[in-house]
């Protein structure tokens, strides 16, 4: 698996591309979405598609696995020929590891939002992260609970407005710099509407043996974009009174960027806010945890995103080395590899007949 | 010295009295062992506080060659060493008993039909133990001689105990059988033997002295289990570091020597479970252990593996709740939020053993019925069970292979042509299931714990819904027969019936003794599985009054009975005991006789 | 056009299919309250998927002037735009029901005893919207021009109710008003009037319209909360977010305009109960909103506040589980899992309130037993009760002031020289407490999940633990009398007596005059908590044959009736409606026919 | 409350000294504690009934809030006379919370293991931070879980061995590092033999009107001291034997140090194992959030321990104020304050009847 980010996509060929392993970009798509349109996860779910199929990866050896909300319900709308397990709120990171242990040849692909991750679900991507359990993380990052209908996340915007009228007022979780401090090996910054830097992040992070986090920015239409919002979307503000009806949800084309490393580049969000996105330079040495660490307070300061790749350590030691488990997958051991023979059962009874085996202590709370 | 008393032999309690933390647990089990070595049957229960050290801890070693191993509320034979404690232990003493008491500790007026041995332990050991800290310790193995002497234990016996505990450490061994020698020496030249003593009998055999934590592991291991993942909390924390420790040593790769299994400490109960199911849906053999917090916090885990059918092993090693409760004291209270754990309608299987053998087997059973049912198997443990040391017959090999349920193979697939994850093909209600990894094209599925149909693909609508709900109900009558069968014992003259399960069983056996010998006949069914095998509706319906004893307050187990069985309601009665103490024999003569007394009084 | 049907006033479905996003619901409630206005009860209910927009959404408006408000199975007229669901909400129309499609969409073939009319509303609307992405929310507008020909709605009562929503909105309200006079000049040009009509009438009176949701964060305003933590979950956020808007509103500080609440949004369920029982045990009045899985994450710390005895005010808005279940979706499944929830032996109490006028009346209530009780009050609402639109007459101002329950102040405290946080005085087995701050020496004690005895302090003892259990006991007996006692209506020749709970009570009345106008008469009981009063027992006792009738699959109340009352388990027969959608009075019909069909059969 | 700080300890007087409000420094005594004679849990103890006498506390405004472990009992070994909330296991942030939100004038002193925050609690233990909750949060740190018999917590030091045998394999989380990242207004480090440092640093946490946070090293007598330890405790070690009983807690004393700003000092724990502690010198300026981070990061290059005051940012806004509530204690508040009145009603009631409330808006997940 590893190897695969390398191989080159190949070019255009008579009839739908195939890929190394003869399968057209066609049999990574999923089933029809159901988000918004215009939504950032839509987005993020075709470079998906894309790099898995420029990866060459096979469907059978990847596992989906999400949380809940708009974004978590993505994993349905691509590979739908890999197995997916749509956990609960904010606990997919435990169904990450059970897995990995269970078949560390299974590559998984952990979808989740800035909710699902960083309200309900940061204990368990602090500890995932701990393990290094070897997921290529997305936070489908968008400052809302968008299946609740726009409340504030923890990594909402400090002073940002809900539909609802509501300022926040806490400072949000900046998941990357948490990832680098808790020592991750992969952390990566990106944005939704960027299928140009997103595809190799996504390839780079899907051959990392060990946590891989991207936090994407990826703009809600629908909760970002309201009447009473200080900055709302323009050409709607004139009409502004027919969208008092709140179950309107307009189409929106999704918010799509292309510029170089190095640059930077003001994005405006569906409610007519501006982020400034900042792309690493080539020259950004990402193998430096404290320098990483800076840029992004820097750039905090500066009120910029930086994307790219901030942190990289592929030398971190892989989760199953230190579990020290046979190569075979657990869930592919027979009866004979699992159940000790006839002796075993007998020296056991021998010594709690005698005492030689002593007994465990009582106590605790 | 008072009026000699009849002497007893092979039917008594000693007890121990200390403080935790002072290192007695190699002395009582010295004890325990060479009784248990000269052929008397021996139970020991450890009663301690829910801390590290310096509060008040008792052992207390049953011997009784009739093979009664439950909790008695009187105890014969007391060795006080707890200064803090000893007014109220001596005070619990009874006419005849015999106490020894550490010099020192202050002593209440006894009366004199008990008979009172103030011994020096720790002036007998300075000379033998240098360093004083270390005496604190070793000032245990005297009180083992001492004792050794008054119930006449065979000091051979006693030294074999110790020898295999200690092992090849040379050094203590030495200086614990000076120790010992002080004790016995010091008795023999200064105490009169106890009315109740140890004669050698050969009721032992090849019988072996375990707890309940370790048999279940050991059950675990001989099942293939191939993944735990815990998170510490007594009193369920022993079964997973003796899962560690067996598995450490029996289950490398003959080759290699890397290990067939994984075991992980999660950061929280919620994580242990997720988990669990994450590594079974991948088709590991995956299991947890835990106590009432950690259930608790599991709930909505358990309702999603409930409803998305992924096969989970949950040992529930029952402490007295609520909340924190009594972590260190016994219960079987976790009976009505387990069956209908997590919201909406969820009906969760659950086991009950009551031996050591039963955990060893259930280590087993759980995990094929949790993989035949694909849903959450419980295996209702409790801190008496699972902590103390039972005497029981060697575990037996298991004969047959294990069973994995109904998992569909790429071929199996390729020939039927199709694959329908929740489809109910069989007619039990139970669907087939593939395992991530499966090449076939059509083996995938989407796993969720939101609405889906037979094909796993999501749906609000109004007529699946129920449908896939339907089907799980029948999946659970499917458990009825598939779950453990009751164990039924009838008397054809009892007049009223007996209904026990787990633990509770023991005292359960001597109580019908005692009512026997009181005129009154009792029919008993040991129940060991909910839902609620076919037998056991036959066993109610053919008795009037059916007593359902239990360890907790609610009476929870009368209350699923009810639920079941509702035209038959009527007949339960409850017996309940729950101060967090095993409960004990005469707790149920008690309430059979007065629930028999009323019945004649009614009439 | 087909022969005429006669014409039914004041009695039919009026249903509208769309897509959710489309922002129809500006045109729904205007079409739901001009038809109010004109003095005909309503009701709303909004079908609605687990997502944001594009998948197929239902509204339905029930016009009855007799008064029933619970959903039917069967439409009278439909208005079709979803083109994805025309086919199925098309087939799903009877004889002489009226179907108003908009062009375009995929039309079936349609018996000619249905009255199709393709309706150009794309087409109608150009003209009046230049902005084509603003057309798609405008249109909505058309069809209610055309409904209110159709049904002859006043025009006058529509413009009302669009200008009541839209304000000040002039550009808004301006464009609006064209695209409903276009809808109705249309209508009127082109299409005959519906077999069934509105009249104005005088029923309505000085009622309202409101959510139970709304009404349930308003009787929270008036009953004086100071402190709300929740994490957003359909169906229960709207009742923090009314209650949020509500207190912004009302509850200022007259000088200061500072706040006298805080609602705090929490990271998850964990959190908010959390915070709900460090607030609560702070002084506040704190409550907390969920729905199913929230539900399931509180569980530990619902343990925990039954034992410390903690009030709190949780409402469960249910949805229908297990796990994620269908989150739109209503049910009456948490039943079990908050009657045992955590470990142990705990019970809890629940409160079901079945209008919106018991939502805002509990949202006081359930204050003042959490108080009074020191325990978790469960208000079980759920989504056809919380988010659907209910009519009621207007609720009245609380005349009692709140009941705080049993607290020492600082004085009481000096006067009685001693205060026991756990100790029973009053013999009802509600303790006295006291509130962090007080100053007095004696009011400090220590919390805690662990075992505790009358003054708050650790124990381990198994005298005290199970004192402590019985009190709790006691104190739920207690709450059998505190709770609001059932609704009982008996018929003198009632064969049969019925018992339902919570919405399923609006089918039920419904059902009950369908049963008479069969000849059946039935007595009914109205649940309104657990643990039940007394009145219950004394109502089942009275009927052979109990129909419990409640929505969810595992029949939980009557599980819970059967375990209260053993001796009259037999009695209780379930009907069950479990599919999502509110139940409706024919399946209450039918399923009391069937059972005494059987009875009769069986006879 | 918050000058309480600065008033200075009065100096000896006959009798028992008493403090500014009175109080004898046995008023701040809880009742005996249960813990293993030498545990650093109870030199803590001994440090905050100074600290808190000293400070001249009033006990009644005091509340004293844990979770569950070794380290959250000890809220029973002080101050008796203040209120306690001794909650389940890794959750007293959320309990803190509300009971802050409900009468802002308690000041609230909770005490946690690493067990109980860094493991099960680390999710509302950042929750807490990102809300800046006044409450002083102290973590007495031993990298084991204590009462359940010593398996390890997320803050074990990576390779070192457990009672059992098992070494742990994995990093540590640096709590403090954590608390800097997210914005903590007080982060403090410190050992639980120092009381000297440790003193004024719980002064200073108590007087902070925010969440401040003090991970403190509290050595385990019990569970880092035992046979098979690679560094097995000396003369003990002689004897391994006789500890063969795993039930036996040999008696301690405790651990103490005492040295300068500036200086390191090593330290030997009870399993004969070391730590070096470095304390920050006087010239360290704790206001620059970055600085710390390096300094953190450096020092745990170098295997070190840095102690005292890491960072303080005063300034930031207290979590009340961002509520807006009013003054008075929300607990405090009479039926006339919180019920509106008849009109109120009747003002909705229209509203209700007219519909010129918009309804809110259905859906969500
Ligand atoms: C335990 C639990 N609590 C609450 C919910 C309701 N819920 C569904 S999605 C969601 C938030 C999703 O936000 P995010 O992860 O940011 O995803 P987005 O929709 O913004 O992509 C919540 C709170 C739930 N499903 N489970
Ligand atoms: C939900 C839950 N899980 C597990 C436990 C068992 N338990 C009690 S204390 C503890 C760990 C305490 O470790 P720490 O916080 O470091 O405190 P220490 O004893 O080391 O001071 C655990 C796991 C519990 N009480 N509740
Ligand atoms: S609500 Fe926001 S996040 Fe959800 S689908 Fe719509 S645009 Fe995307
Ligand atoms: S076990 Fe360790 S942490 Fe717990 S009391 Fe003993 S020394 Fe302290
Ligand atoms: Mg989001
Ligand atoms: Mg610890």
């Amino acid at each position: 698996m590893s190897t695969a980010a390398k191989t080159p996509a190949p070019g255009p060929v008579p009839g739908p591309a195939k890929n190394r392993i003869g399968l057209t970009q066609a049999d990574y798509k999923g089933s029809k979405s159901t988000l918004c349109p215009g939504c950032g996860h839509d987005a993020i779910t075709n470079s998906i598609v894309t790099a898995a199929f420029e990866m060459g990866l096979e469907p059978h050896r990847l596992a989906k696995l999400s949380g809940i909300g708009c974004s978590s319900k993505t994993p349905a709308y691509f590979m739908s020929r890999s197995f997916a397990f749509n956990a609960v709120h904010g606990r997919m990171p435990s169904i990450a590891t059970g897995v990995h242990v269970a078949n560390r040849e299974l590559q998984l692909l952990g979808i989740s939002g800035d909710g699902d991750t960083a309200s309900i679900g940061i204990g368990q991507f602090i500890h995932l992260i701990r393990r290094n359990i070897p997921v290529a993380y997305l936070i489908e990052n968008n400052g809302v609970y968008g299946l609740t209908k726009g409340q504030f996340s923890a990594t909402a915007d400090l002073g940002t407005r809900a539909k609802t009228g509501r300022v926040n007022e806490m400072m949000p979780i900046d998941l990357c710099a948490l990832a680098i401090e808790l020592g991750c090996g992969f952390v990566a910054r990106s944005f939704s509407g960027d299928p140009k830097q997103l595809r190799p992040i996504l390839k780079a992070a899907l051959s990392h043996r060990g946590t891989a986090v991207i936090d994407i920015l990826s703009p809600c239409v629908t909760f970002n974009n309201h009447e009473g919002s200080t900055k709302s979307y323009d050409n709607v503000k004139e009409h502004d009174a027919p969208l008092h009806d709140i179950t309107f949800v307009p189409a929106h084309e999704p918010i799509m960027v292309d510029y170089a490393p190095g640059e930077s580049r003001e994005v405006r969000l569906f409610d007519g806010s501006r982020v400034t996105l900042k792309k690493l330079g080539d020259d950004y040495d990402p193998s430096d945890g404290m320098r990483a660490m800076v840029t992004l307070r820097q750039a905090r300061e500066e009120g910029k995103f930086v994307t790219g790749v901030l942190y990289a350590n592929p030398e971190k030691t892989a989760f199953d080395r230190e579990m020290g488990m046979v190569e075979q997958p657990l869930s592919s051991l027979t009866l004979e590899q699992v159940r000790p023979g006839r002796e075993a059962l007998e020296e056991i009874m021998a010594s709690l007949r005698t005492g030689a085996g002593a007994p465990v202590a009582a106590g605790g709370g | 010295m008072n009026a000699p008393t009849p002497i007893r032999v092979n039917e008594f309690n000693l007890h121990v009295a200390t403080v935790n933390g002072s290192g007695s647990q190699t002395a009582n089990t010295t004890l325990l062992r060479s009784i248990f070595q000269m052929g008397i049957p021996v139970g020991g229960k450890n009663l301690f506080p829910s801390n590290i050290a310096g509060l008040p801890t008792w052992f207390t070693i049953r011997v009784s060659e009739k093979g009664y191993l439950a909790r008695q509320k009187a105890n014969d034979f007391l060795v006080a060493l707890n200064p803090e404690t000893a007014a109220a232990d001596i005070a619990a003493m009874g006419p005849g008993s015999v106490i020894v008491v550490n010099e020192g500790v202050p002593l209440p007026p006894v009366p004199t039909d008990r008979t009172v041995h103030v011994v020096p332990l720790t002036k007998l050991v300075e000379p033998i133990v240098p360093d004083a800290r270390l005496r604190k310790l070793v000032v245990n193995m005297v009180y083992v001689g001492v004792v050794c002497h008054l119930l006449g234990i065979d000091p051979e016996e006693v030294d074999r105990a110790l020898a295999a505990q200690l092992g090849r450490k040379q050094k203590a061994l030495a200086m614990n059988r000076e120790a010992i020698r002080a004790g016995l020496e010091f008795g023999r030249a200064n105490l009169a033997p106890a009315p109740f003593r140890v004669e050698r009998r050969n009721l032992v055999g090849t019988k072996i002295l375990i707890e309940g934590n370790t048999a279940g592991a050991l059950g675990a291991m001989f099942g293939g289990v191939t993944f735990a993942a815990w998170y510490p909390i007594t009193p369920s924390s022993s079964l997973a570091e003796a899962l560690q420790n067996y598995l450490d040593r029996y289950r490398r790769d003959p080759k290699s020597g890397a290990a067939t299994f994984a075991i992980l400490q999660a950061e929280d109960e919620i994580a242990a479970i997720g988990m669990v199911l994450g590594a079974s849906w991948a088709g590991a053999r995956a299991m947890t252990a835990t106590s009432g917090p950690g259930l608790s916090l599991m709930t909505e885990f358990i309702g999603y593996a409930y409803y998305a059918e992924i096969p989970a092993v949950i040992w529930d090693i029952q402490r007295i709740g609520p909340s924190t409760g009594l972590p260190t004291r016994t219960s079987q209270g976790d009976l009505l939020s387990v069956a209908f754990m997590s919201h909406g309608d969820t009906k969760h299987v659950m086991l009950f053993p009551s031996t050591v053998d039963d955990c060893f087997r259930y280590g087993m059973t759980a995990f094929d019925l949790a993989d035949r049912l694909q849903t959450p198997v419980f295996v209702m443990s409790d801190l008496d069970l699972g902590m103390n040391i039972w005497m029981s017959e060697p575990f037996t090999y298991p004969e047959k292979p294990w069973d994995r349920g109904k998992v569909l193979s790429d071929e199996e697939i390729a020939r039927l042509g199709k694959f329908e994850r929740y489809r109910d093909s069989d007619g039990d209600g139970i669907p087939y299931r593939t395992v991530p990894g499966q090449k076939h094209p059509l083996a995938a599925y989407f796993t969720r714990g939101s609405g889906h149909d037979e094909q796993a693909r999501y749906t609000e609508s109004s007529e699946t819904y129920p449908r896939v709900m339907d089907r799980l109900s029948k999946k659970y009558d499917t458990a009825r027969r598939l779950a453990p069968a009751p164990v039924v014992d009838r008397t054809p003259r009892a007049t009223v019936g007996l209904l026990s399960y787990g633990s509770t069983a023991w005292a359960m056996e001597e109580a019908r003794d005692l009512l026997r010998s009181e005129g009154i006949e009792t029919s008993h069914l040991l129940l060991k599985a909910f839902p609620f095998h076919p037998d056991v509706r036959a066993y109610i319906e053919s008795y009037e009054r059916v007593y359902v004893v239990e360890q907790n307050r609610d009476g929870q187990m009368a209350s699923l009975l009810r639920m079941d069985m509702p035209d038959l309601a009527p007949r339960f009665r409850s017996i309940l005991h729950y101060d967090g103490l095993p409960i004990d024999a005469v707790t149920i003569l008690d309430g059979v006789r007065s629930g028999e007394r009323e019945e004649v009084t009614v009439r």
